[in-house]
């Protein structure tokens, strides 16, 4: 993409301003809150802190829902009748994410056109508008720069505010999307000083690098029945909260659901690969039979298969698995420990 | 589809000794009630599990009644009385979420007391008019609402066709 | 902890036990469950008001069973649990999923653990359990550490909560519980802590029939939700880990919790308090209330 | 699969309120639906017919009949398919007669309901699998519990036809009431001159094994296969040694420490007695609670005279287990306390009669032990307290039976006989006595019966009064009786020297758990619980079990004797063949996902559930799980839905032929 | 009936027309023994005729209605429970309450009369099952004296366990709870016969002749099994068998004055109160605690 970023700055007032006319416009307006991403009803709800960490989820549900019918069907004396699902994607422009949420979507996209283009996934992802904001802190679970990303990475974003002061934000207006968004608002744009606010972004205090993302590849290439790998499964319980909160988890399972005899509807639901049953065979055979194996997998996945696939590492580095880990499991330890 | 008067859906599930019985004995007495109420015949209502009655709110059934043998009736002995236990802490359960007491009722029914059932369907069905279509419940079919309307909307269809259907 | 940490050691050298599931500390306001099998890992052990951890769940996992079973005999499991996953560990005991002679229980005079892992130890942040907690001695165990210290005392917003939801009407708290199951992503994380969720396959894992619609929506949660209440009803020891567990906020542990009320004022029962009680459910009382039914 | 489905119009019974042919048109166009008709009479033999090349013509897999109740034709249904070659239990019936049609007048109505029964039914079927029914072997003995005048009928029935018998009976001597009875209405035969050939024949009998003082403690198993535990008390006489000569009850010096049972306390035992003189086995049984050895350790008078050594202070209880096919319930009854209410007690009690107060007033067995030739009076009539003849006497009927304020709502039965008896026994005793008898009504059916009471009246002029009696209360030695006579519209106050209280047949104490032992219902009175109250009176719901006499409910001799003998002939039935045939709805458990709770053992009514383990490669278990022994399962079903991780199934109502009935509304 | 729970002491008390009139010393003998006793009692504000006048056969809604009114009291007032100590209040109350819990007729029908809704089952107590209530250790405890010489009737009449059924309490026809309570004052109690015979109660005012004949029996019949005094917890039984003893002297020459108290005075007495106190004065059979015999006990 050959689009130059521009330099803006917008006081806090008319950024809450334009959100109403956002809300009022009839777009949903994302913003975090204390645990996820809350749909903004009034601008006072609005919290831009770029301090506060990570939300317990992120918008992923907004783009790739938690259950979501994709088609309908009917089954008559001698056949079955297919309805598909009508979608007509909705705006949906998010507000403050995080750099480590930011380019989710475009990590998952991927995924979602890789064999097959998920048209319900490409038309939400089409009206999504990410205005992204610098973040200011971490705490012993965040490893964003491990994984190729930062506090104050812009990469994702179509906006992205750097606070300058107590009620100025410095806008810089990173792709097209962004740029046709933010149009309309062009009164409330004052230019602003690149260089002023990289000094902001420079002076963040930002978290140490944990590991080396290529010797984990590596190392993983070559350790697949290495004995670490056993016991680490101990302790987890497999549930998938680590899964479902993820940015970038995306596994999801197709299941027919009757609403009566004769019809029902396909949805799609998200998985975890945790869950004991997650790759259970119709013969009764689960090849990741023990938790140990369904671990190895995740990591796996995340820091090798992607990698070789789609050339991204399936984690922001957010640390949001292990802050909710009901046992307190951190994958950035079990990442770190990857080597010989 | 033209809006008819709405009918409540009702579900009971009986047990194959009593109610059952107490249900045919009300037909060879030609006794009359609403013919709303659908049976569904299990062995014992010890065998009845509270899922089947979510399921059938799920399906649209707008009030359920179970129903057994009287205690020490029980042609298994015991079986009613580890379904009262059950049901009373379901009831109780379903009272808690906000579910009303009315949409999911009990009853002894022996196979000598035909009046009794015709009785019990009649007040259920009244008991279930009174209280209205269990939109609370079926509404939930309408998931998704906040963020992505099409598929209320589209979901809603189906059940309107299905409706039709029934309809006849 | 050093008495502890001895202890579970020779436990482990004179082979008395496989393993001993315990707590470990990973920062200063932080533990995490920890299997030791090697005697001088004994070391990592600890016990303190940051032991949130219901560890009782640990003892119907596969892996951890597997621990038992050497090639000749089956061996104990040692576990470090507090009072009131003692409670778990004696429902698990009648619901024979470990008979008493397999578990070792290590226990301690309690006086409370905090509320969630990072905060200071104080009657603000007490967890919710312990605020209504009656069993600061365990009512069994194998060995016993620590002195009996008081509980600081804090209000009971939870059973505040519950008397606000019975005071409204079935419409209001349909949509209260609505809203809250809303919320539910299908994570399973609440069953995946639940000591008493020990099924090989639950419920909501069949497909065939499909028991609970297996759809993250409002009317899978709703069932999903209902159904987790209701087979812990008469079973919930109260333990709270649901609610810690759940990335979503839902106060599961509201219902639970209700519902043990209900049971005690039912039929005078309270799960995982002794093992000579028969359990709730599977018996019957020809007395019991006969109210519900016409 | 194909389903036919076939709509019966019952003549008009189904067709008056229900559009047949809608029906069958709208089934038609149902998924999986091959074929679907209506007809006239469908259980008629060209409605079968048609069927029948219904499903060889279509190829049929299951079938559906809309129809009447499956309780009337399900089996008819179920023999034509078979003989089609469809499996018996791939056939559905819509109950369109019994819960539709007959209990609807709206026609659209009914048509509708019908059209939602017949679709539930197609949704059950496709989801049924083909059953096939259970054999299972038979032990061709039979346990009588109990041995008075039922158990003994049904014991030499049996025995006479060639089976063996295990007689079980709770007190040192078979007999029962029957055996204290002085004479028998209507025909005034001395009760234990008809009753002691037959006790000597069971006795003799090379068929049966009897087992006095002994009680059943467990039932195991399933019909055809019990397995029962019997605890044989310990007599502390060597049954073997003992001839019966009695020295040592003449000779043992504790005389009269306890109240003799067999004389309903108007009478003391010695501390070693045999209940009555013909008892039998005619072996005596020592009283551990009253005799010195086992008080202090000294005595031994008994040791001292028995010559053949027979006594034996060391002896234990002992438990015996045997194997049985049928079981004969034959318990009998006792007698109503009539005393006044304690907290404790079941039913209220008539304080206001003043029994246990009063040593004159007395119940109906204590009367029939006076009146008794081998009684504690030898026949005379004395009142207990002063051994006086009374020369008034008050009966009083319905003492707790038919009075539901006091508990009991039903009609004893026997009491208007026994009373008119015990009249009568008094007046031909006490020429010069009044007899006064108040009554609610008189019950007098059967043959004789009316005619027996008409004589007490008319020609042993025994003074019926019809009303009830408020008060008893004793005045200078006599009874005040106060009561009213309803026909006369006047009070009545009667001082009598005696009162007879003619007290209901309650269950015996213990029914309620024999009945749990064996794991047979019973009524809220205790009464064990019929299968059929008209078509299976003599069966209980368990398979194998059969009841007589009084403990069914309360009978009188002749009933219970022919209740027994009909027991004993459905337990021959049961012996005509080797082996059962069984309906295959049982549960059955997925071993690999069951949890092992054993919430499913704690609830199954029969217990069918056993562990089973499951054990590794080296041998070493590692988990338990359930399993349910097809053959005592009576497939209630609910451990399927106690059951929390699903693994158990109900075949024929599995749980996903119900997901798809519900499916289906 | 709602069972009290453990250690909540706190009796609602309706009077009725009783005590305030020809059984004033039954209320104040009450008052003062409860007190004595560590209890009390809260009368209820405003109540009114509980309706055991000719109401109750005449006009089955008047009398409901009536007697409900009193129960509505209670629940605003915020009791859990009535003591009624008149036979005849109690047995008004304790019924229509029943009748209106059990029947929905009547309940809709009573409570548009009083435009109130019942929910609260009131627990109604006679004063015999206050006295089981508080307990008999707290009048042994608290015991001044020990009554031995008297040998006493206890005189139940027909309302205060009647109908069995609705009332759950004690056996109608052989009661005991009397006595229980009349043996820890250490007096003996006798065993006779008429303890639940009529003693013509309603005919009190319009047919004294069958009163005279009936009350007669029930004072010969306590004589007769060695009773020295009666006791009674009705005030119409108490105006029956003390006041109407003056006409049976006319009516049957010979008769021996016989005292009859109220079991609230026998437990004051043995509490140590004096006759004055209690209002034994007031009868019109005079009794006079003989000191003589009096013997102190523990204390």
């Amino acid at each position: 993409m050959s689009f130059k970023m521009e330099e803006k700055i917008i006081s806090k007032d008319d950024l809450l301003k334009l959100c109403g006319d956002v809300i009022a416009k009839g777009h949903t307006l994302l913003a975090p809150g204390i645990a996820e991403y809350e749909q903004v009803k009034d601008v006072s709800q609005i919290r831009l802190d770029s301090s506060a960490l990570p939300t317990k989820t992120s918008y992923k549900s907004y783009v790739f829902p938690k259950a979501e019918p994709i088609l309908y069907y009917k089954r008559s004396k001698s056949d079955v009748q297919l309805i598909d699902v009508d979608v007509n994607g909705k705006k949906i422009v998010v507000l403050g994410a995080k750099p480590c949420d930011t380019n989710s979507i475009n990590i998952l996209k991927h995924l979602f056109n890789w064999d097959y283009e998920d048209e319900f996934f490409n038309l939400r992802q089409k009206h999504f508008v990410i205005i992204g904001l610098m973040c200011s802190s971490f705490d012993e679970y965040c490893f964003c720069t491990s994984v190729g990303s930062s506090p104050v990475s812009e990469e994702g974003s179509d906006l992205f505010l750097i606070p300058i002061n107590e009620d100025k934000f410095a806008l810089r207006i990173i792709t097209e999307k962004g740029k046709e968004f933010i149009e309309p608002y062009s009164e409330f744009l004052k230019d602003g000083d690149e260089a002023k606010s990289n000094a902001v972004l420079e002076s963040i205090k930002k978290p140490e690098v944990a590991f080396d993302s290529k010797q984990v590849h590596e190392w993983l290439g070559d350790n697949f029945e290495n004995p670490k790998w056993e016991g680490i499964g101990n302790v987890c319980l497999s549930c998938a909260q680590c899964a479902f909160v993820c940015p970038v988890c995306h596994c999801f399972d197709l299941v027919d659901e009757d609403y009566s005899y004769s019809e029902g509807r396909r949805m799609k639901n998200w998985d975890g690969c945790q869950f004991g049953h997650f790759t259970l065979h119709a013969s009764g055979h689960n090849p990741r039979d023990i938790q140990s194996k369904r671990y190895r997998q995740r990591v796996n996945h995340k820091f090798r298969y992607y990698v070789d696939k789609f050339g991204e590492i399936l984690c922001t580095g957010c640390g949001r698995c292990s802050r909710g880990c009901p046992v307190s499991i951190d994958i950035k330890e079990i990442v770190s420990n990857c080597k010989d | 589809m033209s809006k008819q008067k709405w009918e409540p859906k009702i579900v009971a599930f009986v047990c194959n000794w009593c109610t059952y019985a107490g249900a045919d004995l009300a037909g060879t007495s030609r006794l009359k009630y609403p013919a709303n109420t659908k049976i569904i015949r299990v062995m014992c209502s010890g065998g009845i599990d509270p899922v089947f009655i979510l399921k059938a709110f799920e399906r649209g059934a707008d009030g359920v009644l179970v129903s057994g043998c009287h205690p020490n009736d029980c042609h298994y002995n015991a079986g009613n009385f580890h379904a009262r236990r059950r049901w009373d802490l379901f009831h109780k359960l379903l009272d808690f979420v906000g579910i009303e007491k009315d949409r999911l009722q009990f009853s002894w029914i022996s196979a000598s007391e035909g009046k009794k059932f015709a009785d019990v369907i009649t007040k259920v069905t009244k008991d279930i008019i009174a209280l209205g279509p269990f939109k609370t419940y079926q509404d939930m079919n309408a998931e998704f609402t906040t963020v992505f309307p099409e598929f209320a909307e589209a979901g809603n269809k189906e059940i309107a066709y299905e409706e039709e259907m029934t309809n006849g | 902890m050093d008495e502890l940490r001895n202890y579970a050691r020779e436990l482990l050298e004179k082979e008395e036990v496989a393993a001993v599931i315990g707590y470990q500390q990973v920062t200063e306001k932080r533990t995490k469950p920890i299997v030791i099998t090697d005697p001088a890992e004994t070391s990592r052990l600890v016990f303190n008001e940051y032991c949130l951890n219901n560890l009782a769940v640990y003892l119907t996992k596969a892996r951890i069973r597997s621990l038992m079973r050497t090639k000749d005999k089956t061996m104990k499991l040692a576990i470090v649990a507090k009072p009131c996953d003692v409670h778990s560990i004696v429902a698990l005991i009648q619901e024979n999923q470990i008979h008493r002679n397999d578990v070792h229980i290590i226990s301690f005079n309690c006086h409370g653990v905090v509320k969630d892992f990072g905060c200071d130890f104080n009657g603000d942040n007490l967890a919710a359990k312990c605020i209504k907690c009656e069993t600061h001695k365990p009512l069994y165990f194998d060995k016993i550490f620590g002195e009996e210290k008081q509980t600081p005392k804090a209000g009971d917003a939870s059973l505040e909560k519950i008397n606000e939801l019975e005071k409204l009407n079935s419409k209001e708290r349909f949509e209260f519980f609505k809203s809250e199951f809303d919320k539910c992503i299908k994570c399973y994380a609440c069953r995946a802590v639940c000591p008493l969720c020990y099924c090989q396959r639950c419920i909501t894992d069949k497909a065939i029939p499909r028991w609970i619609e297996s759809s993250s929506h409002q009317r899978g949660n709703f069932s999903w939700n209902i159904v987790r209440a209701f087979h812990l009803s008469g079973r919930c020891t109260g333990c709270g880990e649901c609610d810690r567990a759940c990335p979503m906020d839902i106060p599961l542990s509201l219902i639970n919790r209700r519902m043990a009320m209900e049971v005690k004022d039912l039929f005078s029962f309270v799960s995982g308090r002794s093992l000579e009680t028969p359990t709730l459910v599977g018996n019957f009382d020809k007395k019991d209330s006969d109210e519900i039914f016409m | 699969m194909k389903i036919g489905v076939f709509i019966c119009h019952c003549g008009e019974n189904i067709s008056r309120t229900v559009d047949c042919p809608r029906v069958a048109h709208f089934a038609e166009g149902l998924p999986g639906v091959e074929y679907s008709i209506d007809y006239k009479y469908m259980c008629s033999d060209p409605g079968q017919k048609l069927i029948k090349d219904a499903i060889r013509e279509h190829k049929l897999d299951a079938i559906v009949v809309g129809s009447c109740s499956p309780n009337m034709h399900e089996r008819t249904f179920r023999n034509a398919a078979v003989s089609a070659g469809i499996n018996p239990f791939l056939v559905e019936i819509a109950n369109l007669r019994e819960h539709c049609s007959w209990v609807h007048d709206d026609v659209e109505a009914a048509t509708e309901k019908a059209i939602e029964l017949v679709r539930m039914a197609i949704e059950k079927v496709k989801r049924d699998k083909p059953l096939t029914k259970i054999r299972v072997p038979v032990t061709k003995r039979v346990l009588v519990i109990g041995g008075g005048i039922a158990g003994i009928q049904a014991a030499l029935d049996i025995a006479n036809a060639g089976y063996e018998v295990v007689l079980v009976e709770r007190e040192p001597s078979i007999g029962g009431h029957m055996s204290q009875l002085s004479e028998t209405f209507p025909t005034l035969d001395c009760s234990q001159c008809i009753l002691t050939p037959r006790m000597v024949e069971v006795y003799q009998h090379p068929k049966i094994k009897l087992l006095t003082y002994s009680e059943v403690v467990k039932v195991e198993g399933f019909i055809g296969n019990f397995k029962a535990t019997i605890k044989k008390k310990a007599r502390h006489i060597n049954e073997d040694l003992c001839s019966g000569c009695g020295l040592c009850i003449t000779k043992c010096p504790t005389k009269k420490k306890s109240y003799n049972s067999f004389e309903e306390n108007l009478a003391f035992r010695p501390a070693v007695y045999v209940p009555f003189p013909q008892a039998v086995p005619n072996i005596p049984v020592i009283d551990e609670t009253v005799c010195m050895y086992y008080k202090n350790g000294k005595c031994g008078m008994c040791v001292k005279v028995c010559d053949r050594g027979a006594i034996d202070f060391e002896q234990k209880d002992t438990m015996l287990v045997a194997d049985i096919g049928a079981i004969i319930v034959a318990t009998g009854y006792k007698l109503y306390n009539i005393e006044k209410a304690t907290p404790e007690s079941k039913y209220k009690g008539y304080g206001e009669y003043g029994y246990g107060k009063y040593r004159d007033v007395i119940d109906g067995l204590q009367f029939e032990r006076i009146a008794s030739a081998s009684g504690p009076t030898a026949g005379e009539i004395k009142r207990p307290s002063d051994g006086k003849e009374p020369k008034k006497i008050v009966f009083i009927q319905c003492v707790g039976s038919r009075d539901p304020s006091k508990g009991i709502s039903y009609c004893s039965k026997i009491c208007c006989m026994y009373t008119a008896k015990q009249a009568m026994l008094y007046k031909h005793k006490v020429h010069d006595g009044e007899a006064y008898v108040f009554y609610m009504d008189i019950r007098a059916g059967g043959k004789m019966y009316d005619e027996f009471v008409r004589r007490a009246i008319e020609e042993d002029h025994v003074k019926y009064i019809r009303g009830r009696v408020s008060k008893i209360h004793e005045e200078n030695g006599k009874y005040i009786v106060k009561g009213e006579d309803t026909i006369a519209g006047m009070p009545v106050e009667i001082d009598a020297d005696m009162v007879v209280l003619a007290t209901a047949m309650i269950p015996q104490d213990n029914a309620p758990k024999l009945a749990q032992t064996i794991g047979i219902p019973y009524d809220k009175h205790g009464f064990y619980n019929e299968a059929h109250p008209k078509l299976r009176p003599v069966e209980s719901t368990t398979a194998g079990v059969f009841l007589a006499g009084a403990c069914q409910s309360p009978k009188d001799i002749p009933e219970s004797v022919a209740m027994a003998s009909a027991t004993a002939s459905k337990a021959i039935i049961l012996f005509a063949s080797d082996t059962l045939e069984r309906e295959p709805v049982v549960a059955k458990v997925n071993e690999d996902l069951c949890a092992g709770c054993f919430y499913c053992k704690k609830v199954c009514p029969f217990g069918a559930i056993e562990v089973r383990d499951i054990k590794d490669v080296n041998g070493i278990i590692y988990k338990e799980v359930a399993y349910i022994n097809q053959g005592v399962c009576q497939g209630c079903g609910t451990c399927t839905a106690t059951c929390l991780s699903k693994s158990i199934e109900l075949a024929g109502f599995n749980n996903e032929e119900i997901f798809a009935e519900i499916a289906a509304l | 009936m709602k069972p009290l729970t453990g250690g909540n002491m706190r009796f609602g008390y309706y009077p009725g027309c009783s005590q305030i009139s020809s059984a004033k010393e039954y209320d104040l003998s009450l008052k003062k023994v409860i007190g004595n006793l560590g209890v009390s009692l809260d009368e209820l504000d405003d109540w009114s005729c509980c309706g055991a006048t000719s109401g109750h056969v005449t006009n089955h809604k008047l009398a409901n209605g009536l007697a409900m009114r009193n129960i509505m009291l209670a629940d605003h007032q915020g009791l859990d429970n009535i003591v009624a100590p008149c036979a005849a209040c109690y047995n008004r109350l304790i019924l229509s309450q029943y009748e209106t819990f059990n029947h929905p007729e009547i309940k809709s029908e009573i409570e548009e009369l009083l435009s109130t809704k019942f929910e609260k089952d009131i627990g109604i107590f006679n004063v015999l099952e206050l006295f089981m209530k508080i307990g008999l250790g707290k009048i042994v405890e608290n015991r001044k004296r020990e009554l031995s010489n008297l040998n006493v009737a206890c005189y139940y009449g027909c309302l205060l366990v009647r109908p069995a059924d609705i009332t759950k309490f004690d056996d109608a026809e052989e009661p005991t709870s009397m006595e229980r309570i009349v043996e820890a004052t250490g007096a003996k109690t006798v065993d006779w016969n008429h303890k639940v015979e009529c003693c013509g109660a309603a005919h009190s005012i319009a047919r004294r002749d069958i009163v005279v004949d009936l009350s007669k029996k029930i004072i010969d019949d306590a004589i007769a099994h060695g009773a020295n005094v009666m006791v009674v917890a009705c005030p119409m039984c108490h105006t029956n068998l003390d006041m109407r003893q003056r006409t049976m002297k006319k009516v049957y020459p010979g008769h021996k004055e016989f005292p009859v108290l109220y079991l609230t005075e026998l437990v004051g007495l043995s509490l140590g109160m004096n006759e004055k106190e209690l209002g034994i004065d007031l009868h019109y059979i005079d009794f006079k605690y003989d000191d003589n015999i009096i013997k102190n006990t523990v204390a």
